[in-house]
Parts: C-alpha cells; sequence; structure tokens
C-alpha cells in the first residue's frame, strides 16, 4: 500500500501511462461530445407551456400544471415508473435475501460486522418514533391527497408514509405488534394499489374512452381521476419503500 | 453561462469517478452525482421560461414550462431505484469478497470460479 | 445565489468522492441533495424539490448507509 | 366496451395485469399461490398471442395505429404507434419468453421470478410501439431493471458483478441519453417522434450541431444495450451466468428490441443515417470478431453468449444497411425485413441450445467444453429414456450453423444475397466459417472421447419437472417449422413490415440453388478444417491468448466514451 502511494508521488505529471490515457480519453471524448448539447442558446419553446396554461384545469382539473402532466397527459410514464420502483424494491429484497451458492473460500463472517442495530434501540428512540409516527403519517396522506392542487402528490407522499411506517416499526417494542409494519401485510398493499393503478388504466378501455382516460367523464370530475390515481401511487410508494427500509433494518439483526 | 459550466464540471466529477474510482461505493456516488447533473440541468434551463412555480393560482401570469420538471421527477425516481439495486448488488459482492475494491473483487470471484 | 449553491453542492460531491470515510461521503452527499432541493425550489419547481428531499436525502441516504454499516467503512484504495 | 384499436395496449398491459397477480400470488401460500401464478403467467405470456392474431390481418394489409394515449394534445402527451415492426417485435418477444417462462417452472421457487419475467417482457411491448421520447426512457429503464435482477437472480458470485457492471453501463448511458432528451426538447420542446422532426425542420440548418449531437447521444445510449462490437463488455458474463431461461430471453430479444425501437429514432433526422452507416460497419467487423472470441472460450455458456454477440452483429450490419439506405426505400424495407428475420430466427435457435446446453450442463455438473465428454449417454442414463435434449441441441446446431434446410441458412444467405458485392459480406461468410468450428468444438461434449473421462453416474438429487422437456420441444418445433417454411415466413416478415407490399424478392427457389448448395458444402468443409486447426498447440495457444485478453470495468467505459464520440463525429462530418 505504501509502496503504490510513493509511485503515485514519484510520477511526472506529464508522464503518460496506459493508466492515464484510460482515465483521461473517455473524459475528454464525452466532454467534447456534451459541449454542442450544453451551449445551446435558442429560447426556450413556449407552445405547450401556454397550451398547458389555458387548458390543463379544463381538462385534468389539477392546479398544480405538474400533476396534470404526471398523472393526466404524461401518466403512462408513471405506470412505467412505478413498475420500475415496484421492480426495484422486489429485486433488491430478493438479492438482500438469496440463499447463495457458496463453494468458494470466502465466506461471510459475521464477527468483521458488529451489530449495531441494537445500539439504535433505545427507550428515547422507541419513544419519539412511537409519538411521531402517527403525525408523520397523517400528514403523508395530506400530501398524497393535496398533490392536485399543492406541491406534492402521491409519489411525495408515498415516501412520506413509508418513513411513517419506519418510524412506527422503530417505535413498537415488539416486532409486528402493529398490523402496518408486518412485511406480508405491506406486500399485499403494494400488489393491490399497483391493482388498482392498473385498473384505473384500463377502466377507460372497458367504457370506451380510450387507455388511460377518465372512464365516466359525466360522473365523475376530472380531478377525482387524478386523486384516485395519486392514491394508488401513494400507496404503493409507501408500501413498496417502507418495506425495503425495514427489511435492511432487521436483515443485520 | 456559468451555471453550466458548473452543471458540466459536476457531471465531469460524477463521470470521473465511475471510471477512475476503485470503491464501488464511490462508483455508486458517482452515478448519484451524474443523476442530478441532469436534473439540475433540465430544472434550470426550465426556470428560465417564466417566473412563477407552475401552480395556477390568482394573480399568476408567467408560469415556468411544467414539462422538464414532470420528466425530472421521473427520473429522480429512476435514478434512486438504481442505486438502491446497485448498493444491494455491492453489498452480495462484499459478502463474497470481503473488499469493495473493483479489481480485487474481479479477481476473487475469478479465482473462486476457475 | 443559484451558482453559490451549484458551487456547494459540487464541493460537497467532490469531498463525497474524496473523503476515505464513506459514511462523511453519504453524509456530504445527502448534504448535497437538500442544497439541490433548495435550488429546485429557487428555480420555481417545487414538486422536484419535494421529490429531492424525499428520495435523494432520505431514502438513498437510508440505503447508503445500510450498505455501508454491512460492509466497510474506510475506502483503502 | 373495448374497440379493436385498443387491442394494441394489450402485449404492454396483459404482461402487466399478470404480474400485479404473480405479486397478489406471493403475499399468498400453498396451492391457491401456485395456481394464481400459473393464471398470471398465462395471462401474460399467452393472452397477448389472441391480441396479436386479432391484429395480424389488418397490420399485414398496412394498418398503422397511431395517437397520443389518453387522447389528449399531441405535443403534452405520449405518442405511440403501431405498425407492422411493432406487430413482429412483439411476435418476437412473445414466442420466445413462452418457452423460456414454462423451462423456469421447473426450478425450486419461482416466484419472484415470475412476476419480474413478466415486467421484462412487458416493456419488451411498450418498448414496441414507443412514439415518444421519453416514454421509451421508461420502457428501457424498465426492461433494463428487470434485466439487472433477473440475472443476478442466479445467485453465483459472479453473476452480482455481471449485474453490477450491465447496470453501472446502461444507467450511466442512460444519464447520456436524458442529455439526448434535453437537447431535443431544448431545441423544438416537444416529445414525439413526429413532433420533433417537424419541429427540427423549422428551425435553422435543421438544429444545427446541437440536434446531430442529441441524436448521437441516444443513439450510443441505445446502442449499449445491444452489445455492437466496441461496447460488448458486458454482455458476455450477464449472458452466461444468469439462469438458463433467463440467458435465452436476454440473447434472444432484449438485445434486439431496442435495435428495432432505435430504427424509427434515426429518421428524426437525415443524419440518422449515417449513423446507420457506421452501425452497419461496426456490424460486420462485430460478427467476425465476436465469432473468433467464441472459438476461443471454454465455457459452454460463454461460447454461446459471443456467438449471440456474433449474431447481433449480422443483424446489426443488415439493420445498419436498412437504416442508410432509408427506412422508406423498398431497398431499406428489404433489408430490414432480412435483419428481423435473422433475429427472429437467432432467437428461436440460440434460445433452444441455451437451453438444451444449459440443462446438460447442469446435470452433469460440469461447464468446461474442453473436460465434458459423452453427455448423451449420461443424459440417457441418468433417467431421460426418450433423448429430448440432444436431438434439440442437433436441431440448434444445424440452424446456427446455416446449414439448409434449417432456418439460420434461410436468413443468413438472405442478408449474403441482399449484401453480396459489400466488403461487409467477406465478414459475415468469415463469421459463419469461425461459428461453424466454434459449435463443432461444443457439439463435443455430446460425444466420448477416449483420452477424457466420461462424468461418473450420479443419481438425480432433485426430480426435473416435464417442463424443460417441453419448452424445449415448443422451441425445436418452431425451429423445424420456420426452417421449413421459412421463405414463406421471411416473405410474410417482410409484408407485415412494408404494409402490404408484396417486394420481397427472394423465393425457395433462390435460396436452394446449386452453386448456393455447392457454397455451403465448401463453407462447412472450412469450418471443420479449421475446428481441426484449433486443435493443434500453436492455434489453441493464440486461441489461449485472445480467451484470457485484459478486460475491465473501466475499459467498458472507455469503449463508451470513444464509441459516442465516433458516433457523434461520423454523423457530423459524414
Amino acid at each position: 500500500m505504501k509502496k503504490n502511494k510513493t509511485d503515485i508521488t514519484k510520477r511526472k505529471w506529464f508522464q503518460i501511462t496506459p493508466g492515464v490515457v484510460s482515465e483521461i480519453l473517455p473524459l475528454l471524448c464525452v466532454s467534447a461530445v456534451l459541449v454542442p448539447v450544453f451551449a445551446i442558446s435558442l429560447p426556450w419553446p413556449d407552445q405547450t407551456k401556454k397550451y398547458l396554461f389555458s387548458s390543463a384545469i379544463l381538462e385534468t382539473g389539477a392546479q398544480n400544471l405538474v400533476s396534470s402532466l404526471y398523472l393526466g397527459y404524461r401518466a403512462f410514464d408513471t405506470l412505467g415508473e412505478t413498475v420500475v420502483l415496484l421492480t426495484a424494491v422486489t429485486g433488491a429484497i430478493m438479492i438482500i435475501k438469496s440463499s447463495v451458492h457458496t463453494n468458494n473460500s470466502y465466506t461471510f463472517s459475521q464477527q468483521n460486522v458488529p451489530s449495531k442495530t441494537r445500539m439504535l434501540r433505545t427507550e428515547l428512540l422507541d419513544t419519539v418514533t412511537g409519538k411521531l409516527g402517527p403525525v408523520v403519517l397523517l400528514f403523508g396522506f395530506y400530501v398524497m391527497l393535496f398533490g392536485h392542487l399543492s406541491p406534492g402528490g402521491g409519489f411525495q407522499g408515498g415516501v412520506v408514509i413509508a418513513s411513517a411506517i419506519v418510524f412506527l416499526s422503530l417505535g413498537s417494542k415488539s416486532d409486528g405488534a402493529l398490523v402496518l409494519t408486518k412485511p406480508g401485510v405491506l406486500l399485499w398493499i403494494e400488489a393491490a394499489s399497483f391493482g388498482a393503478f392498473l385498473i384505473a388504466a384500463c377502466a377507460g378501455m372497458i367504457t370506451g374512452n380510450g387507455f388511460f382516460t377518465n372512464p365516466f367523464p359525466s360522473g365523475f370530475p376530472a380531478h377525482a381521476y387524478i386523486i384516485f390515481l395519486n392514491c394508488a401511487v401513494g400507496l404503493k410508494v409507501g408500501a413498496g419503500v417502507s418495506f425495503l427500509c425495514i427489511e435492511m433494518i432487521q436483515n443485520k439483526e | 453561462m456559468i451555471e453550466r459550466c458548473l452543471i458540466f464540471l459536476l457531471f465531469l466529477t460524477g463521470f470521473h469517478a465511475i471510471i477512475v474510482r476503485k470503491n464501488v461505493i464511490k462508483k455508486v456516488f458517482g452515478l448519484g452525482i451524474i443523476n442530478s447533473a441532469v436534473v439540475i440541468l433540465f430544472i434550470l434551463e426550465g426556470s428560465r421560461s417564466g417566473n412563477s412555480a407552475p401552480i395556477i393560482q390568482p394573480g399568476v401570469q408567467d408560469v415556468v414550462d411544467p414539462i422538464p420538471q414532470a420528466l425530472m421527477l421521473t427520473a429522480v425516481v429512476i435514478g434512486v431505484c438504481l442505486t438502491a439495486l446497485a448498493l444491494t448488488l455491492v453489498y452480495r459482492l462484499y459478502t463474497h469478497s470481503l473488499s469493495l475494491h473493483i479489481d480485487e473483487i474481479r479477481r476473487k470471484i475469478h479465482d473462486t470460479t476457475h | 445565489m443559484i451558482i453559490l449553491i451549484l458551487a456547494l453542492i459540487i464541493t460537497l460531491s467532490f469531498y463525497a468522492l474524496q473523503s476515505r470515510d464513506l459514511l462523511h461521503g453519504t453524509i456530504a452527499l445527502s448534504a448535497a441533495s437538500l442544497l439541490s432541493a433548495l435550488l429546485y425550489y429557487i428555480l420555481h419547481a417545487p414538486d422536484v424539490a419535494i421529490t429531492e428531499a424525499a428520495v435523494g436525502a432520505g431514502v438513498s441516504t437510508v440505503v447508503f448507509v445500510w450498505v455501508i454499516r454491512a460492509t466497510k467503512r474506510k475506502d483503502d484504495s | 366496451m373495448i374497440q379493436h384499436t385498443d387491442l394494441i395496449f394489450a402485449p404492454a398491459l396483459l404482461p402487466l395485469i399478470g404480474a400485479a397477480a404473480a405479486f397478489c400470488a406471493k403475499s399468498l401460500r400453498g396451492k391457491t399461490s401456485r395456481y394464481l401464478e400459473i393464471a398470471a403467467g398465462c395471462t401474460g405470456l399467452v393472452l397477448p398471442f389472441f391480441a396479436l392474431f386479432l391484429l395480424y390481418k389488418s397490420t399485414l394489409y398496412g394498418a398503422v395505429y397511431k395517437g397520443v394515449i389518453g387522447n389528449w394534445y399531441n405535443d403534452v402527451g405520449i405518442s405511440y404507434r403501431f405498425d407492422g415492426i411493432s406487430w413482429l417485435i412483439n411476435f418476437l418477444g412473445f414466442i420466445i419468453a413462452l418457452p423460456a417462462w414454462i423451462y423456469a417452472q421447473s426450478e425450486k421457487d419461482t416466484k419472484t421470478f415470475t412476476p419480474l419475467f413478466l415486467i421484462q417482457t412487458a416493456a419488451v411491448g411498450a418498448m414496441a410501439m414507443c412514439a415518444d421520447i421519453f416514454n421509451l426512457f421508461v420502457c428501457l429503464e424498465i426492461m433494463g431493471i428487470a434485466s439487472y435482477i433477473l440475472v443476478a437472480s442466479s445467485a453465483k458470485p459472479g453473476a452480482f458483478l455481471a449485474s453490477f457492471s450491465y447496470l453501472m453501463i446502461s444507467a450511466s448511458a442512460m444519464v447520456f441519453f436524458l442529455f439526448g432528451v434535453y437537447g431535443f426538447y431544448r431545441l423544438t420542446g416537444s416529445l414525439s417522434y413526429d413532433s420533433i422532426a417537424l419541429g427540427l425542420s423549422l428551425l435553422p440548418d435543421n438544429g444545427g450541431h446541437a440536434a446531430v449531437i442529441s441524436l448521437a447521444l441516444i443513439t450510443g445510449a441505445v446502442v449499449i444495450r445491444v452489445a455492437v462490437m466496441p461496447l460488448y463488455g458486458w454482455l458476455p458474463d450477464a449472458h452466461a451466468l444468469a439462469p438458463h431461461a433467463v440467458s435465452a430471453v436476454l440473447s434472444g430479444v432484449l438485445i434486439k428490441t431496442p435495435l428495432f425501437a432505435l430504427s424509427r429514432v434515426v429518421d428524426i433526422l437525415p443524419s440518422g443515417r449515417a449513423a446507420g452507416e457506421l452501425m452497419g460497419y461496426a456490424g460486420a467487423v462485430t460478427a467476425f470478431l465476436a465469432a473468433v472470441i467464441s472459438l476461443s472460450q471454454s465455457d459452454v455458456k460463454r461460447l454461446l453468449a459471443y456467438s449471440s454477440i456474433s449474431h447481433i452483429g449480422y443483424i446489426v450490419c443488415a439493420w445498419g444497411a436498412a437504416v442508410h439506405a432509408g427506412t422508406h426505400t423498398p431497398e431499406g424495407r428489404i433489408l430490414m425485413s432480412a435483419a428481423f428475420g435473422h433475429a427472429v430466427f437467432h432467437a428461436a435457435f440460440k434460445g433452444l441450445l441455451f437451453l438444451s446446453v444449459g440443462i446438460t450442463a447442469d446435470r452433469t455438473g460440469n461447464r468446461d467444453i474442453t473436460a465434458l465428454r459423452g453427455a448423451v449417454k449420461f443424459l440417457y442414463r441418468n433417467g431421460e429414456k426418450i433423448p429430448v435434449t440432444f436431438p434439440a441441441f442437433c436441431i440448434g446446431f444445424f440452424s446456427i450453423c446455416a446449414l439448409p434446410p434449417f432456418n439460420g441458412f434461410l436468413s443468413k444467405s438472405s442478408i449474403s444475397l441482399l449484401l453480396a458485392g459489400n466488403w461487409q459480406n467477406v465478414f459475415l461468410i468469415a463469421a459463419g466459417v469461425v461459428t461453424i468450428a466454434a459449435f463443432i468444438r461444443l457439439a463435443r461434449i455430446y460425444f466420448p472421447d477416449k483420452n477424457v473421462p466420461s462424468p461418473t453416474y450420479t443419481p438425480l438429487a432433485s426430480s426435473t419437472s416435464g417442463s424443460v422437456y417441453i419448452s424445449q420441444i415448443f422451441l425445436s418445433l418452431i425451429c423445424l417449422c420456420s426452417g421449413l417454411f421459412g421463405p414463406f415466413l421471411l416473405h410474410t416478415f417482410s409484408r407485415i413490415l412494408s404494409g402490404g407490399l408484396r417486394e420481397w424478392p427472394f423465393s425457395a427457389r433462390s435460396f436452394y440453388t446449386i452453386p448456393g448448395i455447392i457454397k455451403i458444402i465448401f463453407y462447412s468443409a472450412a469450418g471443420f478444417g479449421l475446428y481441426t486447426l484449433s486443435n493443434t498447440h500453436s492455434v489453441n495457444r493464440v486461441l489461449y491468448l485472445i480467451k484470457e485478453r485484459p478486460r475491465s470495468f473501466d475499459g467498458l467505459f472507455t469503449a463508451f466514451g470513444l464509441g459516442l464520440a465516433a458516433t457523434a463525429a461520423w454523423m457530423l462530418f459524414r
């Protein structure tokens, strides 16, 4: 280790080695390619902005234009995004838990990693998180339900809900004291709300209005559809992220 | 203009880390950094198109273009998913080779499979 | 103001990549994430700001801390 | 009621619905869970065939379904476009995914596998009808993230490293993709392909350098997934160490879908044709070099993985020529049909080879080409009384060696006939010869050898279910049928691609000519000669050096940087 260091200090700055070339060359190439994209100086195209400003409320019922795009005009991308999140959570948990074919000598020794999670579980933490959890949960639902009016929405609310659930699971003295923090329940909520999102996406097709449209344009106001999608996304994200975090916390015990 | 140069610098910092750093967690840091560089670029350039947040309220006239924001919302989430997945893979790699050095991981895995 | 925040973000990112202690790096990165959330708020993007704060500074920091605990805190290379 | 036009969403939506059901099945227990999982698989992988069947007629006569998802205003919503090429991509995806899923049912625990696999298939369906550049980004990410996890799911140490490299390189490439999206949005303010093309045509100089560079960034990021030669580094490990069913789909479908999705993106700008030209050249070189590397490998599945790179080289070569000629010209359409024909046929026989070689390696517990011998006898003794695996391997072997009347012969010779006279064709023929030598080497594992002991008989640890055999028979039948009815199939592909025009120039007679057959005999003899040559000491030494050439994680990124710069420079100055 030390020898290497002295080697590096001895190396003259102008000395060209294959290592340096392989470090600098891609950087140079990439920067040369990216410069024209960074240097665009045309005026910002604003025809879509004007269109949205005049008709987004009428068409989607959301005052928050980002929400109207996120769950209205471009809801299909949001579906893709929730699928990515779902896949990542499932995959991460599978990889953490996978029993490994160990036919190698480098087996994992538990001694290397002192279990610090117990240190986390102080009386103070128990009380604070236990009391704070429900409040944060309420706030998460607020962010989720009012996403079409104010900043926030299903995803952001979902992450807040997830942190509330993690608080609750840290605060509960014995594991699984709350129904909401059981992995099975979280998994079920996640799958069900993903299903609900898909059903909402397909409902428009069954009533003949097309994919990702409000199924009953005359019966539902437009913002009801966005609120429903917000709830589905929020619950799904909340359940998924909290499931991942709880699994990670418990993994080291 | 200075802002764009800074974003470019941020991007190069991250990309350089992915290529040069040997520690796998640092490589994942680099991935997060280049992702945030592109997000900042979108939002910064998008903000030039108006002077208030894209929420329609009485009195608001000139909002910024909401499309870059909606796109970046998706990109941020996807970036974090990839980071989380990469880190679980790092964890698995560590349990096998007890190292975070990419060359050492490669060498140990090569040794055990041959 | 924007330039200042950007410069701070770059400094923090650079520190995160340079530091030998990965946990310090994670903290620096999550601070950079919070700063970029502030930047988004200034740039009229409150939705992205909330997401960045919740996800970049929250969830991803949790995952980083978890993996650093489960593996090694020092960067020997 | 559901309208006919809504059917086009079925290939993307039904697997997603299946995935949701499979996730529900995960939280249940016992028999119900298993039944729900199988129902989910059938919903996601069998029902789309009905939708494709219902859409077949209209696509054959050139119907194009286009619009905006949710019936919004064009520039804001997500555009889609379902035409012949989308139908064909879906057909390719499902016809390989179904047997692969059936094969995977022999594994002990498929509770996580099924939903992930369905999501990956859904991404293929969604990508097939992308006409929006950000939606393409999302589809690529879904497909990518599902495949990283599926590669890692074999739980071998090497698989984790392969998955990590794959993730890092494609995630970084996707950041470049976003820069490309930024460039296009900044210039035109729209995201759908048509609006971008329109917007750019209104700008002075078609958007100038920035537009070309944006296209180059997007092309470079997508080409990483296709694994053309300088950018191939992540593929061999990922395909070699994934579970066999996943390898079959990765090689058969997932490296080809982005390529055909890209053929719409490059239409945005006139300089996209230059990108096609460059990729066509890279493809020809890839086909040859990867075949040589595959000859040097000693791991059975790694040999197959490099051979996949070689075949993607063939496809990219024809694809690049098609894009260079222009996808709206008759010449371009014919070349594209040839590329697609090879994509389908390669998917069928490579899937079959992955499954049969994979099961052989698993049963014998040996993956080394030089050490494993007498596998036919071993499989027979080990309970496979009616041989399935070896005949399946033979069908795959004859197909990949391009012997008539198997399907590989038809697709390879149609590409060769179309490119006759170009220098690329020489590379492709040489690649064919090397491929024959490599697969003779692989086929040796099934035959006894005096010098190498056969694997000892060990009673089977777990009873293998019939699903392994069903999937192999299914794929064998596809290979055989596509060989026998190949000329007709290629003609049909061409009709679907061109919107109903009967412009495919070849019939069965143009393939089975006497000079053609003599050529094939000559190439096979050359391949056999090369195989005997490869057993000599000096050639063996060279092959060993090729196999043990230095490879590293950073090399991937260096190659990416250089490839990106080369593409951009070529597109700017060509």
